[in-house]
């Protein structure tokens, strides 16, 4: 099933010609209803994304996902849409590459334009210790049968000649994966629910679930500032806001939430065409189609719900992309936010069962979390479908932070992106 | 780079700012196991007691900085050493429980004097260098470009000393230079 | 003054702003906008300036989307135009206009799918953008300054300058973005107290400079509020935007960030005018009302020579009347209120201008720019039109209202809501930091105001926001299609996300979503204010912590005599260390290997200061050591040393390095260089934190001590000869023993300990004498050949005798056992950081990686970095090489430290290895591979 | 940028300082389950949080603070080893 009302050139057209009066919401404006088959607390990427793929995949349509704001206010509105698949253990490489497979095909699937750009995002090393530990980490992600490439100075320049003013670190190569790039993530957020909701998903915005009905250690439904809401399959999608969610629950999350940053310069006429990420200057830099230099960083180094980021934080990054673009110092800054984001202890995400029987968590995506919506999206639903972790995702359990059975990707995760 | 022992910047007749990097001298650091104020410590033959309370500081050869609670520096003249042994006595009951270590050779200091000097300092920390925060005889760690730095004013209006780690000299020697500019 | 527009010579007047000189100049068209290519002019004369947007400059200096209307004129400026092909004026791009009906908001999420977007992207990216970003380094300087005070006044209006007239003793911050004090009463000819405002100004702003502790700071605006009252001030054009000053006069930098740190912030930010929205209301020629007054009183520019007004309130009468007074035609004012007050109109008749109520501008007319203005008469209820009528002009002023500026309050977490009165966004409730103050805070209040939007006409052609180029149209589609909230109408439309950040669009959006949603706008929120309130430059962020001061490099004592004496500087960590030392002509690869054959066969010298080290004195230090370490030191005499390794607490290595007991009460640490401050802290964190009962203190000492390293069969030798007074015999002072002595006069402490695998000891001396110790040492080893060495031949030599390399060799999953450390950690009965974690079910399972040595085949590479499979493995990857090099001594052959999964069950068997699509083979073996024994290390 | 009340030096700048997160108690004789619970789980509420920081470049003490993880306001500053004030010490003591 598809939505009614294709996005095409020929609709678009036709619909400018009647001054784009036919137009029919994007995804319906729906009311809660008394009961779901599969609730989703979150209207995140991922819990749009774990909706679409229930009633696609599985034919599960009595989903609702409800929001306590609107939907992609989270951290999916906010993030600087790296989209890579780079990462060093197998299993994450496996999981990160299947959502960039799904990525490339998504505006289709979706029929919805999500401005896929593989540019390349290149990693750069400021010294020879540096190239080495990166060239494990290609070679590691080449052993997983992912593209990745390690550059040498020249090759480094000649892909981005802004990186050759002098500054205080030498550049002395990089590795690139070239299928990395970025996307344009409201698009992502608004795809997959428009896709959802015309598989019949009901998407609840203002709704926020205030706490999870469990009996008999199975979930029976969620309480919501909109009335209560039956349901005995529960999907936890809150990223930032996972620990009170689960608080209530009983279940206790190996979670700090905290700051990450963002900032845009005032947009500019093309001057880099790869995502640029640094250890040594803590920060990554890309530039989004409408010409914003589009700057992140570190997160910010305390717990904090607060959506804003320190001031020191961000001259700090700005000092780093500045130190990689140094003729960028003319440019000038125009708005600066930050998400709460759900860090774990590995960086590794979240995601499958609970001890509580009926109740799904997804979560623990930190800073990396967009570049894997839609596996998220359809691992989880599978998951919950079977009621059994996809085969992708079974080191992402809970369980992992009883066993000790961390997955570190502290490596490549070293720069929040 | 400034030249050692030279006036780096100066406006007109009056001083603005001039940056010095200053002799070798001796830095001792003093530390007591608990750091709950310990009362009544004093160096031998000193008149009063250590200044208590973090920032304060107490005249004298060796000039005493209570730089944390139940640590000082004691800060002599050039080339000068104090003697550890026999240096420490305790009015309380408890004895020794105490260490004493040289720093002297780890230690690199800048004599910062003239009109300006507090507006240098001030494109350096966020600390309030008004002279009631941080006066005459008052002292304060702190982030200094981006290094861990002891600043010491020794006169209200103009003189201070700003004291990093010896590794760190060349550094701050050129964003020393650089934060100047304006005044040269 | 001289200056140039798009090549043209112009000529303005000192104190002009570059829009005031270009309008009158005649300038009419600046730029043209973002999707439609629509030509724009000159819209307001501040910050909030949507369509006068230019580059300035070229090359390294060049500024690109500078404000027109704040850009101070000087002589020779060189404006460029941002937009337009071939000619601003002559724009292809128009033709964009005409795709209008199809270019709706949101309409690329609908299109550009296949074959993909990267199809398309390109020639969007190049439609879109404003300025050009210059490509070379930034010669200018920037700089951060540190303010604290009691208040923080922000706007030097009336408002401020009387909120900034503080009891003595209170320390006072005044800061102004404009070029001058006074806001708006500087130059709107107002009367303050009876007098002139302009001398009332005066006085004020001499009385505040003459106060102590107070600063005025101009060109300075507050852009970002910040926690606890830390308020982010940007200063601009300290220094003009010209090419260097020649004259060699005081070397400003180009901006300034102060942060401010405030026990309280008074906002007196005063208020922006927003615009009356209506067809083509986007023409060059159409501009807010008080700007034209601006023009007129402030630089003597009249936007235009046949003005009609057209308003919502009472503040656009004061601009016909100054008009007027100026001899220009003024034919009308439209007010949208049915009723104008009795004042508004008395003004008007004694000047014979024509008002007409309830009306207001329903189109424009013009080719370019525009010639004329259809004006509306609206119904009793405002929503119909009764009839209109067509009146030329070429200029057309309009006034929708006030908004006070109170993003920082927001910023700071103050709540805003949409005062339906004032059509804006009014604070709901107090801040305890942020007081807002005189217009800013409404006060006195505008009035209320009377209709802004038009009810009829083509949606499509009603501007709202001007710079993104969002249209009445836009908004609707966007609630047509279900993106309701304020938040999803801006992300879909783009309305106030560009560098105006929505300054003159924001109430206007609020007020026309709610009509849209039939719900009232103070229900609807509004997208969040963030900062900074007008952009910043980059560079001024950063401040001086740029190029070579970015980040701090630390040198070794000993760093002159490496800089002369051809050693490759290189980072390790934040220390830059010589690498090796290059002689002319000599390749990396060859100075390795000569400085490790010098080392092998004669005898190294070697700078380890940024060897970390740590001295802990007390009754417990030994004790305390015990606790974090997996060694058991509690036996350790005066005078030995031990190598000890320290976890975290999930089991994993933190850090290594010798324990060196030197009395009962006395101990030393070293720690690896990379990490000493992490292990200080450390170490530091346990004791206050966790055991403040035990009584010892810290003290790292690195920076203290200047260490060498003499490695080396001759190393006694060379001791000796340098004058070191003691006895070197191994019986005397054996492997991991430590003795003072005197080194020419001076103390020195000597530590034997190896990380080569050769006889070995580290002499420390005071940083000062650190370069005297090794000029004498180097004398003393010349018949023994030595030579320096570096970083390189060092971690060469240790990979030989398979030391590990903490950081290279593991990482933040490693146990002890991994590297064959286990049995030291299960021997040791006390407890120590990291012990619980090591029998977790996952720290001893049998297939872990393992530190293992890899012999490689003759003649080939061993690449660090390349993965390793298991014969006959089903996985990816069954580990990596972390380390890799050649034996020093003999046929050279390959050698590697690597992780192998399980890997000490694998001595003797065969690994493929895998680098970057090449393979080779290799054989795993058990290090070291020299000197297995360690004959020499004990010699 | 917080600015922290540093019980020893009063108040210093957030880069002053480094964050330790909250505090856990240590578990004397633990269970696998028990210790890795330790270990990894967090607190981390939204409104009031206490915490442990260590003013890095000035004193080098750490202390503990009572912040709200949502306005960031900074309710309480005190030494190690004391109670939070008006907050009761789970160990029973005033
Ligand atoms: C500045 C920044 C930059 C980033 N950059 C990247 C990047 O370049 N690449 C990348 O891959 N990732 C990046 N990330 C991370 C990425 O954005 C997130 O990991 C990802 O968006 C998480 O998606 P989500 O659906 O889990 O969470 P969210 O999008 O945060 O969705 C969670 C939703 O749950 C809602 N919610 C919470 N509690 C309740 C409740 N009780 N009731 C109802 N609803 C509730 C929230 O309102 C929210 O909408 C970045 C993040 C940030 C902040
Ligand atoms: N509604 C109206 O008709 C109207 C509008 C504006 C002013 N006024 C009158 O002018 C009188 C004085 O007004 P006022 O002083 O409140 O406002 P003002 O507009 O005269 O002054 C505000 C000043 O603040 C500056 N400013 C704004 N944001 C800033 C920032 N972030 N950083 C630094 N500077 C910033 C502006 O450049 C301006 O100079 C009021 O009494 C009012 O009656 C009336
Ligand atoms: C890739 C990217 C580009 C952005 N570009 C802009 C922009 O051009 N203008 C703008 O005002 N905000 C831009 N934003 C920031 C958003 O306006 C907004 O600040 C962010 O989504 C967080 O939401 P909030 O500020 O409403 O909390 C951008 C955000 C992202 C992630
Ligand atoms: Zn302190």
């Amino acid at each position: 099933m598809r939505p009614a009302q294709r996005y095409s050139v020929v609709n678009v057209l036709l619909q400018g010609l009647a001054r784009n009066r036919g137009w029919k919401p994007a995804w319906r404006a729906a009311e809660p209803r008394p009961a779901y088959d599969v609730v989703i607390v979150g209207g995140g990427g991922h819990g749009l994304a774990t909706a679409y793929y229930l009633a696609r995949h599985h034919g599960i349509g009595r989903v609702a996902v409800l929001e306590k704001k609107w939907i992609g206010g989270g951290n999916s509105g906010r993030n600087t849409q790296v989209t890579r698949s780079n990462y060093f253990h197998p299993e994450s490489c496996a999981f990160f590459d299947r959502s960039l497979r799904l990525y490339e095909t998504l505006g289709q699937e979706l029929n919805f334009n999500i401005m896929l750009s593989q540019r390349g995002v290149l990693t750069l090393a400021a010294s020879n210790h540096e190239l080495e530990l990166q060239r494990r980490w290609a070679n590691a992600i080449r052993m997983n049968g992912v593209d990745s490439e390690m550059l040498d100075r020249a090759q480094v320049l000649a892909l981005v000649p802004a990186l050759s003013a002098h500054s205080r670190f030498p550049i002395v190569g990089g590795f690139i994966q070239r299928r990395g790039g970025i996307s344009r993530h409201d698009a992502v957020v608004w795809g997959f629910a428009r896709a959802a909701s015309a598989l019949g998903v009901d998407i609840v915005q203002d709704c926020e679930v205030t706490g999870i009905d469990i009996k008999g250690g199975a979930a029976r439904g969620v309480r919501t500032s909109r009335g209560a809401i039956a349901s005995d399959r529960i999907v936890m999608c809150a990223a930032g806001h996972a620990t009170e969610l689960a608080r209530e629950t009983g279940i206790r999350l190996p979670i700090t939430t905290m700051s990450l940053q963002a900032m845009v310069t005032e947009p500019v006429k093309p001057v880099l065409d790869t995502v640029v990420i640094s250890a040594v200057a803590h920060a990554y830099v890309s530039q989004s189609s409408r010409g914003e230099i589009v700057i992140g960083g570190a997160a910010d180094i305390y717990n904090s719900y607060a959506q804003r980021g320190s001031l020191s934080v961000m001259r700090a990054t700005v000092a780093a992309a500045l130190e990689l673009f140094p003729s960028f110092s003319r440019l000038r800054l125009m708005r600066q936010w930050a998400g709460a984001v759900d860090i774990t202890p590995d960086t590794s995400p979240i995601m499958g069962l609970t001890p509580v029987s009926g109740l799904y968590i997804n979560c623990g995506w930190g800073t990396g979390g967009y570049k894997a919506i839609p596996a998220g999206g359809e691992t989880m639903a599978y998951t919950v479908a079977h009621d059994r972790p996809h085969p992708l995702i079974r080191r992402f359990g809970l369980e992992r932070f009883s066993t000790g059975a961390l997955l570190d990707e502290g490596a490549a995760a070293g720069v929040a992106h | 780079m400034l030249e050692r022992g030279t006036a780096a910047a100066t406006a007109g007749e009056r001083t603005a700012i001039s940056v010095m990097r200053m002799e070798r001298r001796s830095v001792m650091r003093l530390k007591t196991w608990d750091a709950r104020d310990p009362p009544g410590l004093r160096l031998a033959d000193a008149p009063a007691p250590l200044p208590v309370g973090v920032g304060m500081v107490a005249a004298g050869d060796p000039r005493v900085l209570c730089i944390g609670p139940g640590e000082w520096l004691l800060i002599g003249t050039p080339s000068g050493r104090p003697a550890p042994a026999g240096l420490l006595r305790l009015d309380g009951a408890k004895t020794e429980d105490w260490s004493l270590v040289d720093l002297s050779s780890g230690a690199c200091t800048f004599a910062i004097d003239g009109s300006a000097s507090r507006d240098l300092l001030s494109k350096g920390s966020g600390l309030d260098f008004h002279p009631a925060q941080l006066g005459t005889r008052r002292c304060a760690r702190t982030r200094f470009a981006q290094i861990e730095a002891l600043i010491e004013c020794l006169d209200d209006e103009r003189r201070f000393e700003l004291s990093v780690a010896r590794s760190y000299a060349a550094y701050l020697e050129s964003w020393l230079a650089n934060a100047t500019e304006e005044w040269r | 003054m001289r200056f140039r527009f798009d090549g043209v010579p112009l000529s303005g007047q000192a104190g002009d702003t570059l829009a005031a000189a270009l309008l009158a100049n005649g300038v009419r068209i600046l730029s043209r906008s973002f999707k439609f290519h629509r030509p724009r002019g000159v819209f307001s004369c501040g910050v909030e300036e949507p369509n006068a947007l230019v580059q300035l400059g070229s090359g390294a200096r060049a500024i690109p989307s500078a404000r027109a209307t704040i850009t101070r004129l000087h002589e020779g400026l060189e404006a460029f135009s941002q937009s337009g092909w071939p000619r601003l004026d002559w724009d292809l791009g128009r033709a964009a206009d005409w795709l209008l009906p199809f270019l709706a908001a949101g309409f690329y999420n609908k299109t550009f799918k296949w074959p993909g977007w990267r199809r398309y992207e390109g020639s969007v990216r190049r439609a879109a953008g404003l300025g050009r970003a210059p490509i070379d380094a930034d010669p200018d300087g920037y700089e951060v300054r540190n303010l604290h005070c009691d208040t923080l006044v922000v706007g030097g209006g009336i408002a401020g300058l009387q909120a900034a007239m503080l009891p003595p003793g209170e320390r006072v911050v005044l800061v102004e973005q404009d070029e001058q004090f006074g806001g708006c009463a500087a130059w709107d000819g107002s009367a303050i107290d009876g007098r002139p405002a302009s001398s009332w100004i005066g006085a004020a702003v001499a009385r505040l400079v003459g106060t102590a502790d107070v600063r005025l700071l101009l060109r300075s605006t507050a852009v970002g509020f910040y926690e606890q009252g830390v308020i982010a001030v940007h200063e601009r054009s300290l220094r003009p935007d010209g090419p260097e000053r020649a004259d060699g006069g005081p070397r400003l930098p180009r901006e300034r960030l102060w942060i401010v740190r405030a026990r309280r912030t008074v906002l007196a930010t005063g208020a922006i005018e927003q615009p009356l929205i209506f067809c083509n209301n986007d023409r060059p020629g159409v501009v807010l009302a008080a700007s034209a007054r601006q023009y007129l009183r402030r630089h003597g520019v009249a936007v235009g020579r046949r003005i009609v007004l057209a308003t919502n309130n009472d503040s656009a009468y004061a601009t016909a009347g100054d008009l007027h007074a100026a001899g220009l035609a003024v034919i009308g004012v439209a007010d949208s209120r049915p009723e104008v007050p009795g004042g508004c109109r008395a003004a008007m008749l004694e000047r014979s201008i024509a008002v007409w109520p309830g009306a207001m501008p329903v189109n424009t007319r013009g080719f370019g720019v525009l010639t004329g203005v259809r004006i509306g008469v609206l119904s009793r209820t405002g929503n119909t039109l009764q009839g209109g009528f067509d009146l030329a002009c070429d200029a057309l002023a309009v006034s929708g209202g006030w908004s006070g500026q109170l993003q920082l309050f927001s910023q700071a977490g103050g709540r805003l809501v949409y005062a339906d009165t004032s059509g804006a966004l009014r604070p709901e409730c107090e801040h305890p930091l942020v007081r807002p103050v005189g217009a800013a805070a409404d006060d006195p209040p505008a009035g209320a105001i009377g209709r802004r939007v038009a009810p009829v006409g083509d949606t499509r052609r009603q501007w709202v926001d001007l710079r993104n180029d969002v249209t009445v149209a836009d908004l609707e589609l966007a609630i047509r299609e279900n993106y309701t909230s304020v938040e999803h109408v801006k992300r879909l439309t783009t309305a106030g996300m560009s560098v105006d950040q929505g300054k003159t669009s924001q109430p206007a959006v609020i007020e026309i979503v709610a009509r849209l949603r039939g719900c009232e706008p103070s229900s609807l929120g509004h997208p969040t204010l963030r900062p900074p309130y007008t952009p910043v430059t980059m560079g001024a962020l950063a401040g001086a912590e740029r190029g070579p001061l970015y980040a701090p490099a630390r040198l070794s004592p000993l760093h002159e005599w490496h800089a002369s004496n051809g050693a490759e500087l290189e980072d390790y960590g934040p220390w830059r260390r010589p690498a090796h030392y290059a002689r002319p002509g000599e390749a990396r690869a060859d100075a390795l290997a000569r400085e490790t054959r010098a080392v092998r066969t004669r005898v190294g010298l070697f700078d380890a200061s940024p060897l970390g080290k740590i001295e802990l004195h007390g009754p417990d230090a030994r004790a305390f050591l015990d606790r974090l370490y997996i060694n058991d030191l509690s036996k350790l005499e005066p005078g030995r040393s031990r190598y000890g390794i320290m976890l975290r607490e999930t089991g994993s290595i933190l850090d290594d390095g010798t324990v060196t007991v030197l009395s009962p009460e006395h101990c030393l640490v070293t720690t690896t260089s990379a990490n000493a401050a992490r292990v200080h802290a450390w170490m530091e964190e346990w004791h206050q934190c966790e055991w403040p009962h035990l009584h010892l203190a810290i003290t790292p000492v690195t920076e203290q001590w200047a260490t060498i390293a003499v490695a080396g069969g001759p190393a006694r030798e060379v001791l000796r000869r340098a004058g070191l007074d003691i006895d070197l015999s191994s019986e005397a002072f054996p492997h991991l023993a430590v003795r003072t002595a005197m080194l020419r006069g001076r103390p020195a402490r000597i530590h034997r300990v190896s990380f080569t695998g050769e006889l070995s000891y580290e002499v420390n001396v005071p940083a000062e004498a650190g370069i005297e110790a090794w000029q004498a040492l180097l004398e003393a080893g010349e018949d023994a050949g030595i030579e320096p060495v570096g970083v390189e031949a060092l971690l060469r030599l240790r990979l030989e005798k398979g030391y590990l390399h903490v950081g290279t060799d593991t990482d933040a999953t490693t146990v002890p056992a991994d590297v064959g450390w286990g049995g030291v950690c299960e021997r040791k009965r006390a407890d120590f950081v990291g012990k619980r974690s090591l029998t977790l079910p996952e720290n001893i399972r049998a297939d872990r990686l393992q530190l293992v040595g890899l012999a490689g085949p003759d003649g080939g590479e061993l690449p660090i970095g390349g993965h390793l499979r298991l014969p006959g493995s089903e996985s990816p990857t069954d580990g990596w090489i972390t380390s890799a090099g050649r034996v020093t001594l003999g046929d050279g052959q390959p050698i590697a430290l690597a992780m192998l999964r399980g890997g000490r069950q694998h001595y003797g068997a065969r690994v493929s290895v895998h680098d970057l699509g090449r393979r080779t083979t290799a054989e795993v073996v058990r290090p070291p591979f020299f000197d297995v024994e360690g004959a020499r290390l004990h010699a | 940028m917080l600015r922290l009340p540093c019980p020893h030096c009063g108040l210093r700048d957030e880069p002053e300082f480094s964050f330790g997160g909250s505090p856990q108690i240590r578990p004397p004789s633990a269970s696998d389950g028990e210790w890795t619970r330790y270990l990894f789980e967090r607190e981390n509420p939204k409104g009031l949080h206490l915490e442990r920081w260590v003013h890095s470049y000035g004193c080098g003490r750490w202390f503990n603070v009572v912040r709200d993880t949502v306005t960031h306001r900074i309710v309480a500053a005190y030494l190690m080893g004391d109670p939070a004030p008006g907050v009761p010490d789970p160990a029973g003591h005033p």
